[in-house]
């Protein structure tokens, strides 16, 4: 199995869900992120002491699936989470080993 | 008679300061609680607002400060008819020698009734089915706040009778409410988790401007129970500010010698208790012996939220600790401080004696202690069967999952906060995440959620 | 004539009463409203205090509660010169028969046209440009508040030659305000995603406070528009208290049988209903009927809220289903339950008839028509206009970009909250980094962002 | 003589809004802090007026407010004896001509003294020991507040003999508690990370309701400062209103000239700095010219407030930014547009000039400089010297670790805030967890830590 | 090395965490998350607009491991973190090349 | 393509920043979290009621980069966050097979 993890602009969070839900992807896990990168940062003022703040608010989603879904859901994820502007994000995957299911301790695919 | 225009705009203004005591203490009462019942605790003191002012207008009034022909039935209610439903009959009628319209006098006592139904909440915190609180309240009100008005203020047999005295409300506000608290507590029992989990403030500021505001309108309570301006006003109003900031002190201290800080929940606490326990005394007490009670109470108070651990109790949010134990320590304190030396009136118009400090001997004791445990037994006794009566009608405590998930979702189907990054979409990424996309709004402006189901 | 201290520190006290309200209304618009533009949605009232204040003193205050010669042109607009600038010639001038000075009376007025001023941001929250509000305040102020204030109070047509009633601003402020509110709005458009994405209020306890707050700084907006301390200020006390706690229970009504739940946005945008309705009639009705209109109001505003999703209009925060509607319901209700029994000036002084159901006819409901119906013709039309003009000047609508980003940032460069946790470095972890290790910090205080970006 | 209702019922609410000023202050200081610290900050105002109160009526009114028979001492200190220990021998003795009992006027004062100590705190925070606050705190009203304030108002050399004026506490509240505040701030030394770290306020609409808190309860601070009812009221109530709103424009302007965007935070703090500024003068000069004090206020605080980044110290919230140099600002206004026209009391009563721009010559500028820097070096000078001795004593500063982790969890064992979610398990799942699942709780109401090591 | 990574119901973190311990874990790292899945979420109402909140407060347990300890720490979180409701959670491994405690600079278990 | 995992102390995360940005890392994502180890919690009272809060905040950052500078970029963090004392935190490594940058799509290296 594998786990897709996305970093997004919180704006898209709900476009992703809606594609991810097309797809037929039962469970995702959210979690609210600050981001560094190329997308500059904007500048606060507080009794005219001036300064950048270069972490930005971004939303990461997790979502652990099946090796044969990963590429439709990669691309679900890329096309419904882009606005075409700098800080738009990333999108990793890495290899998962297990799953379980807490309710069930079902394993592997039926955990999903 | 005459309107006074300074005494009159006295009271309309400590009539609006004792309003503004019900929000400053949804925000002490909600700051103290957990984040998921916040709502449902500040909703249960503008409920109270919203009911308690429309019953008091209605039959409130006149069955409290009314009084009807007989001597023996005005010992124990007043009038059915006299004030009924706050009619014009009476719009220019002055009340007694105050130069005061009665209606100001009625709007007065209103804020009180709201306010002790209010003080009740803090003990039933996340669990109580808000219906089950509406009806609660309005029983409570009916059957024991309004008599019990009627026999401290109203010509009844605690103050006319008995001469207990109480100046403010200790015995008919703190006492009555904290009495009424543990008895529905001990019907309503623990949260869940209490007290192993530890059910820590979720916001602290919240708790400390509340008691602000509280302190601020707690003038308006205690110097506008005088109802006019006068000598006893001004000595009310100081005792008021001496004793609330002695008990600040008196908590902190305590929590400095036994846990090595102090607290501002405890300064908080510690500031109501003081104002709780100088209620009953204010217009009866010199300064120096006010400071004296509000240190006590203080002191007292920080160790009485301890027993709740001990005797196992969930008062969540001690009504009982802070309200009922503030309340006997400033109605005993007057058979010990009262004194003539402030206010000629409790010997001449009241009828009672000095303190016990002054030369009064026991009796004012005595009478307070009697004034105080009727009023205990009464109030514990009629809440504990009203709880009852609603467990068993089923409109009582909330489910074990709602309790979990929080009381403000499942009473209220609201929460208090969303503070969703700037960033984000707005009113909270998730929440919108849970609208959809192709989210319609039909007629009367509810989102088609079906459609979501189904989408 | 002599001052008379119990009127003057009555009025001067509900002025301070009066100026609160707008911090409240800062707290009750902001907690409704999404995080991103909590601060702008305050600094609309902040600055509506600062900029309103000092133009009512220059010419505010002269040209709607001065008389210039010409009965013609007073029914239109008061003197260019009797109190312009507030001069100090009348320092010690008594405002008509009620022994306070006029100075406190212009400060009373201030208060009331600072607010209605802010009512209006209420609709125009996370898009309006923070100039372009400046512009339209100052704008609007001038054309519409000040006029109409002098036609319904000031001796102009509305008050003195229709005789159509208004005791403390159902017409002139609340009426005025939601037409207003109306047309900009209108112009202004939805926010980015609305109705689709759900903008829950994202601090409700805030909107908890602020709609305490209001209450009470509302019994000096209200009774103390009676000026005087007299039986009036009591009956109008009295109403203003009953119709708010009854329209809390209307509106919780409506909610717990259409959505099954009573919500604390409910019970707080509920008080303001029934305060807005009361406004115009409290010192003209009994308190039963008082009550009555309360929880119409709250009933009616519950479900008027509603209307902006079916006719499509983005009116964020419901100025337009609160104050507009609830001030018409109270203006209508006056046509409806005006009577002497509490306030013989109406047909006296006033030159006003009692209500349809007081024997009155429906004269004095026609009167509340034409008057209610005017203002709100010439407020909507105005603010429209200034709205088009300031829209063609390009300072109204914040970019897409801003909007999505927050107004906060764009307009204010600040955020309203920054929760990092306490083991953090401060101010924020986030913000720290943003500043970078090397940063310097120059003469003037501002952070040297240049060096940042080249480090 | 006689009590004037009026005059004693204004006085009586003009202390309750006073008092509610320190809380006020609490948020808006807290408001401002970093979340680490906000809970010690507000603690510091809440503690002034738990210790303040109660030491104002033992031996501060006295000292201050009494009068010695020696006219040369007097110059100096009170009495020792006269008002002690707030005794009741005084109780229903009037205040001079006012009408008003001496215990309502003891009562106003006490909330001056509090509120003066708490002011210091802002350019203390996140730092100092609670512990070595306290004692500050008793140090510096004690030495410098309760003769400072004799001085100024209580017939000692400044009001009574230079015939320097101020009305509300342009010296002896703002000019002495920001001369202080940077005394201590200077032996305190700089937070860990400052000014590198950028330590923005963490919670800003508590800012905002702060300062509106404040500038609802200054009108009591101002206008209640003229003790009864007359014009001298009328006119203090409404510069204050105008000074304060045009400072608020002043400082955005700054903003918005200088940083492209005018903030709430500069909104809140600039209403601040105008209300400071026309304390002194809001009893002595016209409307106009009080907006114009307010206005300059309002842009030299603007300013001011950027001098500790180029000065080098550590002045956390702009203690000196704002109430020194605000307090400077109004009382040299004192010295130009001080006028008969409003007050004649300026050459009668008080033996003191007309301003510059009214014929008086610089005499009054003159006297006001004089006054205001004694008043500066000796606060100053005490507070430094105040600071070394605690230093010396080991109660001072806190240590690195404790700041860096927060002094709210070192100093007081709180937090300010815990928004777990509502789904959680309350207080917070992270409290919970730290509770462990065998949490005993014992006796006194300690949740059994040790076992919780030991499990 | 593996990572375990379990989301989990809030009120569940407590007995979690007790159940690690006991199985002498000396260290986690818990974060707040908001999940989507099978377990339906609530309805607010805000002045009569009403809508569902489908996401749903949980809580992220990681938790770096030896191999060998793997089954032993999935079965306890999948045990201790059990309600039998829906929306239980799941709990996911992954492989961990390196670990480095930052104050010694220790690398692999004894990192740990 | 590796992710490297840092748990710090909040306090830290500037230097971090920095230290990283010094090696032209062009991005990172951090989030707040909770740790719970050998690092002693501290104690809370609440009107006489104590207990200890054994989660401290620590801040997690996460890096996606190319094999080759996952030494550097450990190290660097290491050597930044650390302060010496207990609590200072964990690195740790995980492979990451697919990055994908949103805006364009673009996949492996050119994504970071
Ligand atoms: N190497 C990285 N490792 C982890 N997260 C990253 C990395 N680079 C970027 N990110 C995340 O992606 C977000 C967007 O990256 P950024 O460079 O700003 O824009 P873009 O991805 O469009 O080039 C950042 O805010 C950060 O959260
Ligand atoms: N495929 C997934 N990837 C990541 N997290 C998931 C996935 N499926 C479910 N989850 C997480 O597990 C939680 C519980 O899942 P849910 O389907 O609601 O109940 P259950 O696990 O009992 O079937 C979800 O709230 C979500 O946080
Ligand atoms: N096995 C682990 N898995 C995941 N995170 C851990 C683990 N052990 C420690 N941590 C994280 O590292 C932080 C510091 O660990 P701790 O044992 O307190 O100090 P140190 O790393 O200096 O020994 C903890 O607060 C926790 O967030």
């Amino acid at each position: 199995m594998k786990l897709v993890t996305a970093v997004i602009k919180p704006y898209q969070l709900d476009a992703v869900k809606e594609a991810l839900h097309a797809l037929g992807v039962t469970g995702l896990t959210v979690s609210e992120v600050q981001g560094y990168g190329r997308q500059k940062g904007h500048t606060e003022v507080y009794r005219g002491a001036e300064y950048t703040v270069e972490f930005l608010p971004k939303i990461k989603v997790e979502v652990v699936t099946d090796e044969i879904d990963v590429d439709k859901i990669v691309d679900a994820v890329v096309t419904s989470a882009r606005t075409g502007k700098i800080g738009d994000g990333k999108v990793w995957v890495t290899a998962v080993e297990e799953v379980v299911r807490v309710r069930t301790g079902e394993r592997g695919l039926d955990a999903l | 008679m005459e309107i006074d225009t300074g005494n009159t705009a006295w009271l309309l203004l400590s009539s609006a300061l004792v309003l503004l005591m019900t929000p400053g203490l949804a925000l002490f009462y909600g700051g103290l609680n957990r984040n998921k019942g916040m709502l449902n605790m500040m909703m249960m003191s503008f409920s109270s607002i919203g009911l308690i002012s429309v019953l008091w207008a209605l039959y409130g009034f006149t069955l409290a400060f009314g009084s009807n022909g007989s001597d023996g039935l005005n010992k124990f209610l007043g009038s059915f008819t006299q004030y009924w439903g706050s009619g014009t009959t009476w719009t220019s009628e002055i009340w007694g020698e105050t130069g005061i319209p009665t209606y100001v006098f009625m709007a007065f006592q209103m804020m009180f009734a709201i306010i002790t139904v209010a003080l009740i909440s803090g003990a039933l915190s996340d669990r109580l089915k808000f219906g089950g609180w509406v009806l609660f309240a309005f029983g409570w009100f009916t059957l024991v706040y309004v008599p019990v008005a009627h026999w401290v203020w109203g010509g009844g047999w605690i103050g006319a009778n008995l001469h207990a005295l109480d100046f403010a409300g200790g015995t008919a506000v703190h006492i009555n409410a904290g009495a009424a608290a543990l008895g529905v507590a001990l019907v309503l029992g623990k949260r869940i988790g209490w007290p192993r989990e530890n059910m820590r403030p979720h916001n602290v500021p919240f708790v400390a401007l509340g008691a602000g505001l509280l302190w601020f309108g707690w003038f308006g309570f205690n110097a506008g129970s005088e109802l006019t301006v006068d000598s006893t006003t001004a000595v009310a109003f100081v005792n008021t500010q001496l004793a609330t900031a002695a008990a600040l002190c008196g908590w902190c201290i305590v929590e400095w010698l036994r846990d090595g800080k102090p607290t501002l929940v405890g300064a908080s606490s510690g500031a109501v208790a003081g104002l709780v326990a100088i209620t009953p005394a204010c217009g009866f007490v010199a300064p120096l012996p006010a400071a004296l009670i509000g240190i006590i109470a203080g002191a007292a108070c920080a160790l009485a939220v301890g027993l709740k651990y001990r005797l196992g109790y969930d008062d969540s949010l001690d009504v009982v600790g802070v309200h009922f134990v503030g309340g006997w320590v400033g109605s005993l304190a007057i058979g010990f401080f009262a004194t003539t030396q402030v206010n000629s009136a409790i010997t001449d118009g009241l009828g009672a004696s000095e303190g016990l400090f002054y030369g009064g001997g026991a009796t004012q004791l005595g009478r307070q202690f009697v004034g105080s445990i009727s009023v205990t037994i009464y109030s514990f006794a009629i809440a504990a069967i009203l709880a009852l009566v609603l467990k068993a009608l089923k409109v009582f405590r909330v489910s074990e999952e709602a309790e979990v998930g929080g009381i403000d979702i499942a009473d209220h189907g609201e929460t208090a906060y969303d503070f969703t990054p700037a960033g984000g979409s707005g009113g909270s990424a998730f929440a919108m995440a849970g609208l959809g996309a192709g989210k319609q709004v039909d007629a009367d402006g509810k989102a088609d959620v079906s459609q979501k189901v189904a989408g």
